[in-house]
């Protein structure tokens, strides 16, 4: 019995793509710690070692993972039995899950197949995105609730109402490129930014759409829960928010999850506004003629890996720079600028495309 | 609030600035970064510090000490706690039998130091009393108080009131 | 939404005020030091100089100038302190690594001059423990370059952020007429607009001779609060220059050997010495009976001793006014309509220490 | 009457006065090492130097006569140079001894030198250096290099003990405190030099480098050695008595005190002073607690009804002794109870002389006979109890102290019959020979560790303060006597001393009526009513010494 490559590329990549999102969690919170004791003129963790190798404090992401995993798995005493322990499954599985869709280099061809670099293609790629996204909320909702601790409820429900509120405008922030490229699908949208914009500019998102981008990027740090909006945490009002009463294992869950959507998100921005996959300036086409098709699909990966490294230190840059929100002020800035803004820009997005492609 | 202000995105990107220029120069001088990597390296303790308790010794390695208790006076914590004794024939007439600081007491104002008219007692080791695991072990008796010697000996005495040190 | 609060103080009382009447007046010179543990300087020369006013003793200009630079050096650092973790508790963690390194290098300074960082000690009755220590005028003068800088870095994070703007302005404000009616002194009175500064109003050692300005703010919220800090280290940076730039020589200690401890020279070498010391170390100075007040302008506010001698040498009455009790005592006021996350930004802003709130 | 004024204040002064008494009855003080109001002048110091006007120098104000008309002043820039120049020549040679010395804290030159002079040194040459640590006597160590030559020791031990054993050699710098080659100073009243000493040349050898007078917390009390009850000031700190300094009262003792007395604390310090009550088992004393031994007491005294005795020792306090007599004459109804005075022949050969030392070595023989008396209990009442022991008719005894067998010169026939005794409780502060023979030990506190008055045997009632908390889980009397009422199924006692003086001063008559605060610290007599209630003073009347030390004017 022959198994077909399609069969076994799926598997692959089923296997390779969460193992390797996951796998940059380390490197993230490497970056996260050192990158903030650098700013902040200090030198961070570096202690952890093997024999009297450092690695730069590479080794700390390990040492607290080796951690998390044998700690205790307690549960506080009110705490409901099962959502407590479903809540961290409940928002890094979807994180995982919305991974799914994003490609990391254009299609390439095994013996005859068509495989696409992502797990699965989806032609309405963009919407499972947000679909599968969304259910995250639950599950810090539902760690809020559980927890049976007012702190996590007043985090639960701060994180439910902002997630709500700002998927909304992470959506219609989206909705100018994608009347642009007239797709929903992830790898045809990188696709459809390869070209270039009066012969100089790649043709990305971000320069036809660059207040949808301000906007997307807004709504992304919103969905992260990172600062300036990491309400649902507050550590200062609110010890932590929802995972207050986890620990151990399960905390490390929630830390995974905001990772992973981290990652999701940087890949959604690289990928809306800055062509994916696309190198700048060179075409697929191009590259396979010049590079071959490996060369080709490595040139693309690293290009995709560098867009959503910049947008992925951004997350942590902005983070050690800014102070962060009130929770009116988030809904404010969520409801009266960024949703009007971006309403107004679907409007003139959509009168510019009909006047340009005539009715 | 001027617009600038008012759109957030100016100043934002002031401070990404700002603190970018501290990560990059931080990344190209670490060597001159502040922390200090404490148990290998460790900061020299200016003259000055206010250490660990030391009892100065003669040259014949007899305390200086003559149980006068002006420091278990002057203490504001009541930490030290001494016994006198006749002296040896060829010392002084006096010296201490029982001479203990607890360390847990101790707020290290150095008015011990400023009381003694013998210069018999210092901060001076530069040390800070180590970790111990019950209270007996932090009160430190002759032998704990004579075994460090000065960071700075011979380290004329009070000095730096007239700011020679 | 905050509709009632109740602040619930005593939770660090050490009975300052009678212990102090346990010891003899130097012996209280320790205890003063775990008032406002960020600026212990000032409470040393607080206390000193309500005790040298029993006698009209005549401190040694360097003396004067010794303790105006150890004040003004406090002053930046309990600055340095408030603002630092104010913004810390609205989630922007640079502003305080940057203002914790100064004060580090401000501290590193302290321990050279009188050899502890927070617990100084260093003031005595009648002058100072010890004089400056050779070539220290020099590091503290450059080190005053290097805090303006820190201060430009932070001024432009937060400043004009429209972020931190927003979580401030308006936020804790309070009138002026109120603050007066609470009893507010220092920053927080000024930043409602009442220019009122001790050092102004009631010159005490020589702040007549130099040139430094009242900073004020118009509303008195957490924002001018905020900023009266941020000027009010850029004056005290301004006095310190002038102070270095004409720091006369000569003793630091007063001459009256009633007093002043003799030199360790004339204890180790004369009878007469050696009795000044015994006198004056088992008796304890011994004012007139009498009573004093002497109010002095620390980082908080008015900080102000009152002293009753009975003519023994030990104090028959010690009372302390801290400038945190009054701030404190309206935080009901303060806060009552704003949000959860004000009351943090509220409690920040008004520096609350609580060894001196509760004493 | 000369009139005179001094520092513009005018004062008049009997004729024969000084210029210093004519200052300090002003109250106006004036620095001195020599002159002390209880010895001879000998002006030897020159710290007292006053202006006189139309004199033409600073002269002694201790030795200058008030006369009519003098101008003194004692605060004028010259005297004030005057008292810096003496103080600079008396602290050239002076060592730098103050860590080592036991004076400092409590030093006249220390003193004097901070509030008169305080004046930088300007000797540049080597101090003089005469012998140090010297072993004067057994009681006394002189150091030379501290002393200057003020001559009080000299003078007090002439005047006072007829002792011309201490006295300065040579002269100038060379000149030197000393005793003659082996003769030591060995005085009974020896460490009263101590005290007079302005500085620390001599220093007790019982005192030396124990503590820091600075540390030390006081306590007036009353010595209770002998009936001479001297008043005295107790040190303590911590609980613990370091010394014991005589309290100047002119009705008894002046300034002084002898040494006997001024040691008698060190067995209150002891470490083999009975600190838990003990009851004897078979195999002999062992330890118990409270509850237990006066069950054990409470049961015997149930059981014995009238057959019940009690043994007080003069030595108590009178509160004590009228608890005690309360007890057994009114709570217990047994007249058996007296008290053990001491005999007549071991008075006889006790050490006694003319000046504060009695022969009766019982403080308060005079309070227990009359309290005794008003209770109704026969003068002799312990030879009643003796008797009734031998003849195996008691059943309970409670002996209020241990040292019952040192006053009786009959000790054997006590032993034998107090054997006989079914049940013996002894309240006791150390173990000795009657406590091995007690069924129940109770830990009893020491005098230092009571309030209480006693009566001294001119019927002086004097107080004396509690210093220190009673050792252990000692009691003092009236605690230990309300806890065996109690036990015996009887009514408590009142604890408080002054509630029980009130009680005392209304059931015992010569007591007139005293109140606490009217015995103060000087003690107070009864008023003449008290004569009325006649008691012989047993031997004492003979005593040689009572009447020499009456007549004696200070």
């Amino acid at each position: 019995m022959t198994i077909e490559i399609p069969y076994i590329a799926a598997v692959l990549k089923a296997i390779a793509f969460p193992v390797m999102a996951l796998n940059m969690i380390p490197v993230l919170v490497w970056i996260e710690r050192r990158g903030s004791a650098f700013i902040q003129n200090r030198i961070g963790p570096n202690r952890a070692n093997i024999g009297s190798f450092t690695f730069l404090g590479l080794l700390h992401p390990f040492a607290d993972a080796m951690k998390f995993m044998f700690k205790e798995p307690f549960r506080p005493e009110n705490a409901h039995p099962v959502f407590y322990f479903l809540a961290p499954a409940l928002v890094v599985i979807p994180s995982l899950m919305a991974l799914a869709v994003i490609p990391i280099a254009d299609h390439v061809w095994v013996q005859g197949h068509e495989i696409s670099m992502s797990v699965t293609e989806l032609e309405y790629g963009i919407a499972y995105v947000f679909a599968v996204a969304s259910i995250g909320v639950l599950g810090i909702a539902i760690a809020g609730w559980a927890s049976n601790n007012k702190y996590s409820l007043l985090g639960g429900i701060r994180s439910t109402a902002q997630m709500i509120s700002y998927e909304l405008s992470l959506g219609l922030s989206v909705l100018g490129v994608l009347l642009i490229f007239g797709t929903l699908d992830l790898n045809e949208l990188a696709r459809g930014q390869g070209a270039l914009l009066w012969g100089v500019l790649p043709k990305w998102g971000v320069f036809l759409q660059p207040v949808g981008f301000l906007l997307f990027v807004v709504a992304c740090f919103a969905e992260a829960n990172r600062l300036p909006f990491d309400l649902p945490e507050g550590d200062s009002e609110l010890v932590a928010g929802y995972h207050t009463e986890y620990g151990g294992f399960k905390f490390s869950m929630f830390f995974m999850g905001e990772y992973v959507s981290m990652v999701t998100l940087a890949s959604l921005i690289a990928t809306l506004f800055f062509g994916g996959w696309q190198v700048p300036w060179m075409t697929t086409t191009a590259l396979d003629a010049h590079l071959g098709e490996l060369g080709r699909t490595l040139s693309q990966i690293a290009a995709f890996a560098v867009k959503i490294g910049f947008f992925l230190w951004l997350f942590i840059w902005v983070r050690w720079t800014l102070p962060r929100f009130r929770y009116d002020q988030l809904m404010r800035l969520g409801w009266k600028v960024v949703l009007p803004l971006a309403l107004v820009n679907i409007l003139v997005t959509a009168l510019v495309l009909l006047l340009a492609n005539g009715f | 609030m001027d617009f600038k202000e008012r759109i957030y995105l100016w100043e934002i990107v002031k401070g990404l600035w700002i603190t970018l220029r501290h990560l990059v120069y931080n990344l190209f001088h670490q060597r001159s970064m502040p922390t200090l990597h404490y148990p290998e390296e460790q900061r020299p303790m200016p003259a000055r510090y206010r250490g660990r308790h030391r009892l100065t010794q003669r040259d014949d390695g007899s305390l200086k000490c003559t149980a006068c208790m002006l420091c278990a006076t002057a203490c504001p914590a009541k930490c030290i706690y001494i016994e006198a004794q006749e002296g040896l024939p060829e010392g002084t007439e006096k010296r201490p039998q029982v001479y203990n600081i607890d360390m847990l007491k101790c707020v290290y104002c150095s008015l011990c130091v400023e009381a003694c008219p013998c210069d018999a007692i210092r901060m001076d080791t530069g040390l800070m009393p180590p970790p111990a695991d019950s209270r007996e072990k932090f009160i430190y008796r002759i032998e704990e108080l004579t075994k460090y010697p000065a960071i700075k000996h011979p380290n004329p005495p009070f000095l730096h009131r007239c700011g020679k040190l | 939404m905050i509709v009632s609060c109740l602040p619930e103080i005593g939770y660090l009382h050490r009975a300052f005020e009678k212990s102090s009447e346990k010891g003899s007046y130097t012996e209280v010179i320790p205890y003063t030091d775990r008032l406002n543990y960020c600026s212990a300087m000032m409470n040393n020369v607080g206390y000193c100089m309500a005790v040298e006013k029993f006698f009209d003793l005549t401190i040694p200009e360097r003396g004067i100038y010794v303790r105006m630079i150890v004040s003004e050096m406090s002053r930046i650092m309990d600055h340095l302190v408030c603002i630092g973790t104010n913004a810390v508790d609205l989630g922007a963690l640079t502003n305080f690594w940057y203002f914790f390194q100064a004060r580090e290098e401000l501290y590193d300074l302290i321990e050279s001059l009188c050899g502890a960082r927070l617990t100084t000690t260093y003031t005595r009755i009648g002058g100072v423990m010890a004089d400056l220590p050779e070539g220290w005028a020099g590091r503290l003068e450059a080190l005053l370059a290097k805090l303006y800088k820190v201060l430009e870095d932070v001024d432009g994070l937060l400043t004009k952020n429209r972020i931190f703007i927003d979580r401030t302005r308006g936020v804790g404000g309070i009138s002026a007429e109120d603050a007066i009616g609470y009893g507010f002194t220092g920053p927080c009175l000024r930043a409602c607009g009442v220019a009122h500064d001790l050092r102004k109003a009631n010159p005490y050692m020589f702040y007549d001779r130099f040139q430094f300005d009242v900073p004020t703010g118009e509303r008195g919220d957490v924002y001018d609060r905020y900023l009266v800090r941020m000027a009010e280290m850029r004056q005290s940076l301004r006095l310190l220059e002038q102070l270095l730039a004409t720091l006369p020589g000569g003793p630091v200690n007063a001459d009256n050997p009633l007093v002043v401890l003799p030199p360790k020279e004339k204890v180790y070498g004369s009878i007469e010495g050696l009795i000044s010391q015994f006198e004056l170390i088992i008796k304890g100075v011994q004012p007139p009976a009498g009573e004093v007040y002497v109010a002095t302008e620390a980082a908080n506010g008015e900080l102000g001793f009152y002293i009753v001698s009975d003519g023994t040498g030990r104090p028959y009455r010690v009372r302390v006014r801290p400038p945190c009790f009054p701030l404190m005592s309206s935080m009901p006021h303060l806060v009552k309509g704003q949000m959860l996350a004000d009351m943090v930004a509220t409690l920040g802003s008004i520096n609350i220490i609580a060894g001196e709130l509760d004493r | 009457m000369p009139k005179l004024t001094v520092d513009g204040r005018p004062v008049e002064v009997e004729a024969g006065q000084t210029v210093m008494n004519a200052a300090e009855k002003l109250g106006i003080e004036i620095p001195r090492f020599c002159y002390h109001s209880k010895l001879p002048v000998a002006g030897n110091c020159r710290m007292c130097l006053v202006e006189v006007e139309k004199m033409p120098k600073l002269t002694t104000s201790c030795t200058t006569p008030a006369t009519e008309g003098m101008v003194v002043l004692t605060k004028s820039p010259k005297v004030k140079e005057g008292q810096k120049a003496v103080l600079e020549y008396l602290l050239i040679n002076h060592p730098l001894d103050c860590p080592v010395c036991d004076k400092a804290g409590e030093c006249d030159l220390q003193d004097q030198y901070f509030a008169f002079s305080s004046t930088p040194s300007r000797m540049i040459d080597q101090k003089v250096h005469k012998p140090k640590r010297i072993e004067l006597g057994p009681t006394i160590k002189l150091d030379q290099e501290r002393c200057v030559l003020c001559t009080r020791c000299v003078r007090f031990l002439e005047v006072y003990a007829h002792d011309h054993s201490l006295g300065t050699v040579n002269r100038g710098d060379r000149a030197i405190l000393t005793v003659f080659p082996g003769r030591p100073l060995d005085n009974i009243y020896s460490l009263n030099t101590v005290d007079l000493c302005p500085v620390g040349a001599l220093t007790s050898k019982d005192f030396r480098f124990k503590k820091r007078v600075w540390f030390l917390k006081n306590a007036d009390s009353v010595c209770t050695f002998c009936s001479n009850q001297c008043s005295t000031v107790v040190q303590h700190d911590e609980g613990t008595i370091y010394r014991i300094l005589p309290r100047e009262n002119e009705k008894v003792n002046g300034p002084w005190m002898c040494d006997t007395g001024r040691l008698e604390y060190r067995f209150i310090n002891a470490e083999e002073r009975v600190k838990c009550p003990m009851v004897r088992r078979d195999e002999g004393q062992e330890r118990t607690t409270w509850r237990e031994a006066m069950e054990a007491v409470g049961a015997a005294f149930k059981a014995a009804g009238s057959r019940a005795a009690g043994l007080a020792s003069p030595r108590m306090t009178n509160e004590s002794l009228f608890a005690f007599a309360k007890l057994f004459v009114e709570t217990l109804g047994s007249k058996l109870a007296g008290f053990v005075k001491a005999d007549a022949g071991l008075v006889e050969g006790a050490p006694a002389d003319d000046f504060l030392i009695k022969a009766d070595k019982n403080p308060n023989t005079r309070g227990a006979e009359e309290i005794f008396a008003a209770w109704g209990v026969e003068v002799d009442g312990a030879r009643s109890v003796l008797e009734a022991a031998e003849g195996g008719k008691l059943a309970a005894l409670l002996v209020m102290d241990q040292a019952l067998l040192e006053r009786v010169p009959n000790r054997e026939r006590w032993l034998k019959a107090l054997a006989k005794v079914k049940f013996v409780a002894v309240a006791s502060l150390a173990e000795n020979e009657l406590t091995r023979l007690a069924h129940v030990v109770l830990p009893l506190a020491s005098w230092a560790e009571e309030e209480g008055t006693y009566t001294r045997f001119d019927g002086l009632v004097q107080r004396s303060w509690r210093a220190v908390p009673p050792r252990g889980e000692a009691k003092d009397a009236l605690g230990l006597l309300s806890q065996v009422a109690v036990a015996a199924g009887k009514q408590a006692l009142p604890l408080v001393a002054e509630a029980v003086f009130k009680a005392l001063v209304a059931k015992v008559r010569c007591f007139g009526s005293l109140t606490y605060a009217a015995i103060g610290k000087q003690g107070a007599k009864a008023g003449s009513g008290a004569a009325t209630h006649k008691v012989e003073i047993v031997n004492l009347a003979k005593d040689k010494g009572a009447g020499g030390a009456e007549a004696r004017t200070w």
